[in-house]
């Protein structure tokens, strides 16, 4: 930790409550009717997202999922622009034609959250490619869960960046279950990070709910791409705290182990460590917190109050 | 005279699958999520795997193309699977097993052995689930020789389709549209055994001044006009084809011979939609029976929008294709 | 005026690929097999990984997914990439990428970005390849919004078309026909600077009693049916739409508007083929110019069977071409 | 190899013989111009098929591939209708509607070659599946190159069988080469076999030129499938003599590389064995060979001499 710029912690444990803000808003709102279509919060997994995107520079790329506010929130992603796409409004960062599971950012370099599990993780290798082929340094991330690993992408993607040593990161955000489906039932592995072997490529476990470790370890990720290295298989193990989308019951888990996954709260934890090291006071954390909601606030009232997109918006965008 | 009992169409669904499974223990089902406590993205299988066991209702890891190929090695091993591909948009993952290998070995053997399995998907538009999430790709699988495509519009037709898709000895694509499949409305449905056999379109309303082609949800929506046309003095006879491969054009050619006029209502993409099929047979086969030219009522040639505003401009609606039966009929040769 | 060289199909595909690697340092090649010395499959690429390097001509895993996914990706990032898909038949391992990404993304994104790429593929029967080699599925791109679909049936076309495609700023699949491929007749090709405007149909010859809306190979089988039929007195009008989306409608009508028949001529499966469309659409916008239906002549409803003589039997030739124009003509209201 | 009965030593080496002098046949009459399509020889590969099939039982499943004539012919599939499918002649396997990737002989489990490179894994993967719902013993073999190990759907087939603990081998035969690229090209790794950890089930490496090496080590592996221990991944090291189909010149290897393979013939080096321990002597050997050779010509002659399939024949199989 003493190795981090004190800004950089300050900013982190900012990152990770906009997110968690973001989530906690959105889920009110959707259950208040006020969200059309589907919300799969990341609530429980901020640490990945931080700890990974903390470690890149803005004109990296990153490939995100249909769980990933908390990516793009990381990555540097408006509050603002993503509620309104939310809220499905003409100031959306898609005008409203994406929603929750399709929010870009190109300048950004954010190449998409995605509907289709494991499609990510391809695109993320073809932007490596174009990194690789100009030269310029520039480094790839794919975020994906656990499910997405038993997908053909995942393998076709590792085996061609490998081969190619390509920049990419490829960050597992392993929080045990894909929709209801528990890990143990859709692979025999112990580490999802073992998959790495099949490519003679690193494959790194870190603990996901801790965002200093899965910063470190990203770090040395991107260090290693960038030095023309090749990629690396992370695997954060984490886990998500609500539902596979706002509205599931999640039957298929106790509520002993969801809670004992909130034990260890990445917020909780990383707040624990900034105060018990000095870096950073209980009130300073609060005071963090507060402006955070505030702007999440002001980013809901921007969602809410903009224009719905003029129908002619449907007929739009189809072809450059 | 057949017992009916009140079943939404989800429900109709499982009760086929249900009497199947009883029925026959070559036939079990995977895919994603199916299984209890969850029981499917849209509760379908909800219960089956707590009354068959997981062995023969079992969840998959995330690997659409494995799913369609295990279905297609477990069949030519002499079961019959059913497989569920969560929604048809993800079949793109799948396409080479259903494609290439389930509908194309029966052929390429020479005929040595028989294909028997069912790709339940769930397709269609209205949730705002978006792009990648809410496509209707039926005219993809009706291009390919070996395939049966069936997208039922009620509860009945439902329960009947899934049995008869079932008993067939072909590979079956089952399209379930997702506004169907949630829809709370109740009706009336055979008990037990109740098959529908593919290739026998019905005709959902009869009529005289127009015929109306419309396939899964669009059969309701074109019921709906139907209704408020007849309000204007027009006579509205609905074909709903139930099978899309095998098809009965018979029916339809009967009931444009004695219509005359022609309205092919689709929600997919119009452009090389299931509808383009349609009015080309109908304009080549009773080309000499047409008053006007066959239209058609579809999706809009874009991705499918997020927001619900959107979304609705895209895909037909009661009001659209009210107005088309009335552009066809205001038209004079 | 424009000099020409003398090129066979796969070299004026192979002048587009050099002239474009040479022009625009974004545009680079990938594929299975299509580096040196065995410079891909059907030989378009040889040469070019030596004359541009392994990097920017690079032989890939045999991961179809993969590679379109990275072509998106690229794209996305800045490139200009042209990906090589060995036979349109394997298409079915890629869908996702092409389909629900690369062909969405503009649009789910609000336009905020462009996606150029371009997917070289090749299709059609002809050389006893059988069922999974030899396939036409341009109908299924055709339908997905988004995607543009080309098929030139010349050396000339292939050059300037391929040209157009990779200059396009969005997702274009570029399909060759395995016999134009392979083909050893030289046309006259322009040297240099030579774009087809995607869009833009070509009336391969004129005349006035029937149109014939031919794809790919099937202009030249239409071309010799004509000839043919021209000895019998009989003037076709052969009209090449060279890309299938963005379709060049006007010209197709404005032919039929001509000749008042048409007969759209395609080699795919001929339920819900490219021609279903093309039928619906003329008799859709022209029915009233029409003096007989539009027939289609098109592959049959069966895989491609691998025997020579069976092969013969399910794709159309310039007989049955030929037939389909008498018959239409024989046709009196 | 004392563990072997002679018999069965015997009928290896037959097997082999069967398949290098059914290739050579078909490579001569498709080079006269007799045989339509494409051909891909899979001579060298010899000790694969028969080593495999060998370990297996008549009901057993077997899936294979473009170049798949050994694994057939090892499975048991008859040469006359193998050449007759080969002429397509109406008494082929298939009518003459597959040709040669596409033999299927559904009585001896053969669930076809494939045109598809990696397309066999997932059926052999459900026939296995099959097998375990019935409880019928019956284990699924699935042939593969070492180019299919990069698609996606070895990846998804391996994660499946192996967390369904199906009754699954998975071989790859691997010949070093897709077509023209060298695994080099293709992926990083020393041993395909390491894929298996990704999936936690055994991955074994077997010299592919060596019959009984390969026999012991797929036996075991059926052993365990049958015990309903779960599938084994088995990489043979081979090589391919020939061009990737007849008529391609081979300009991306070595002479050299060609002939350090050659002298590591498995047909030759089995005979050695064979003789040297006294079980053969080298006379018998060559009346094996020399049958063999002349059930090849009858079957060549029975395919030539075959009718061609009735024009109707191409509209008939489409449905069931
Ligand atoms: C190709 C594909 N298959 C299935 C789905 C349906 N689906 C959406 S999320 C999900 C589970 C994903 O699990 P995981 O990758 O672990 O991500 P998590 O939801 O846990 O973040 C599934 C099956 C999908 N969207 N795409
Ligand atoms: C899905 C797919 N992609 C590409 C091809 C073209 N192709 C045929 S064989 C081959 C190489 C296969 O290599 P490998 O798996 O090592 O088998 P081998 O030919 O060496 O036996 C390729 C690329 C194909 N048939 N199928
Ligand atoms: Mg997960
Ligand atoms: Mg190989």
């Amino acid at each position: 930790m003493t190795a981090v710029p004190v800004e950089l912690l300050h900013a982190m444990l900012a990152s990770m409550w906009r997110i968690r803000a973001f989530e906690e808003r959105s889920i009110e709102l959707f259950q208040a009717g006020e969200l059309p279509g589907f919300l799969h919060a990341q609530i429980g997994q901020e640490a990945v997202c931080v700890g990974t995107c903390s470690a890149l520079n803005d004109d990296d790329y990153l490939t995100s999922t249909h769980r990933g506010h908390g990516d793009i929130i990381a990555k540097g992603g408006r509050l603002d622009r993503m509620f309104a796409e939310l809220y499905a409004k003409e100031t959306g960062y898609c005008r409203g034609k994406g929603g929750s599971m399709h929010i870009f950012d190109f300048s950004l370099g954010i190449l998409g959250a995605n509907g289709i599990v494991g499609a990510g993780l391809p695109i993320a290798t073809g932007a490596a490619l174009a990194s690789q082929l100009r030269g310029s340094q520039q480094v790839a991330v794919s975020f994906f869960g656990d499910g997405a690993t038993n997908e053909g992408a995942f393998h076709e993607a590792l085996n061609m960046a490998s081969v190619w040593k390509l920049p990419a990161v490829f960050v597992c955000q392993n929080n045990e279950y894909a929709e209801s489906t528990p890990r143990r039932i859709q692979q025999n592995i112990q580490d999802i990070a073992a998959r790495a072997v099949g490519y003679d490529i690193p494959g790194v476990v870190v603990d996901g709910m801790d965002v200093l470790a899965v910063y470190e370890v990203v770090s040395e990720a991107v260090a290693r791409a960038r030095r023309g290295d090749g990629p690396t298989l992370v695997e954060a193990k984490t886990y998500r705290y609500l539902g596979h989308y706002v509205g599931d019951p999640g039957l298929y888990r106790t509520k002993e182990e969801v809670e004992e996954a909130m034990t260890r709260d990445p917020l909780t934890s990383f707040e624990r460590k900034l105060t018990t090291a000095g870096i950073l006071s209980e009130e300073h954390c609060r005071t963090i917190e507060a402006g955070v909601r505030l702007e999440v606030e002001a980013a809901v009232e921007f969602g809410r109050t903009s224009p719905e997109p003029h129908e002619s918006i449907a007929f739009e965008d189809v072809y450059a | 005279m057949p017992e009916f009992e009140e079943l939404v169409y989800r429900e109709a669904l499982k009760a086929a699958l249900r009497e199947e499974l009883a029925r026959d223990e070559r036939v079990f089902l995977m895919g994603e999520d199916i299984a209890d406590p969850f029981g499917g993205s849209y509760k379908v299988t909800l219960g089956l795997s707590t009354e068959f066991g997981t062995a023969r209702v079992r969840n998959t890891p995330i690997s659409e193309l494995a799913i369609v190929g295990a279905a297609v090695g477990a069949a030519l091993a002499g079961m019959r699977p059913i497989a569920e591909i969560m929604y048809i948009d993800f079949m793109t993952l799948a396409m080479d097993q259903l494609v290439n290998q389930a509908a194309s070995i029966r052929y390429m053997s020479g005929g040595q052995v028989k294909v028997p399995l069912v790709i339940r998907t769930q397709g269609g538009a209205g949730r705002s689930s978006a792009a990648q999430h809410a496509k209707s790709l039926e005219a993809w699988f009706c291009h390919i020789p070996g395939l049966k495509v069936v997208m039922p519009s009620t509860a009945a037709d439902a329960k009947g389709l899934l049995k008869a898709s079932i008993r067939d000895d072909n590979p079956v694509l089952f399209i379930e549209h997702k506004l169907l499949t949630l829809q709370t409305l109740k009706e009336p449905v055979p008990v037990g055994e109740h098959v529908v056999p593919l290739g026998v379109a019905d005709v959902k309303r009869e009529g005289s001044d127009v015929t109306v082609v419309a396939t899964g949800r669009m059969v309701q929506l074109s019921l709906e006009a139907a209704d408020v046309l007849a309000g204007e003095g027009i006579s509205v006879e609905v074909v709903d084809p139930r099978t899309l491969v095998p098809l009965d054009a018979e029916a339809i050619l009967r009931s444009v011979a004695k219509t005359h006029r022609a309205v092919v209502v689709y929600e997919a993409f119009a452009r090389h939609g299931f509808g383009a099929e349609i009015a080309a047979m109908i304009a080549e086969q009773v080309f000499d029976e047409l008053d006007a030219p066959v239209v058609r009522v579809a999706g809009a040639n874009t991705p499918i929008p997020f927001a619900p505003k959107l979304e609705k401009m895209v895909i037909p609606s009661a009001e659209s294709i009210a107005a088309a039966v009335r552009g066809t009929l205001a038209r004079s040769l």
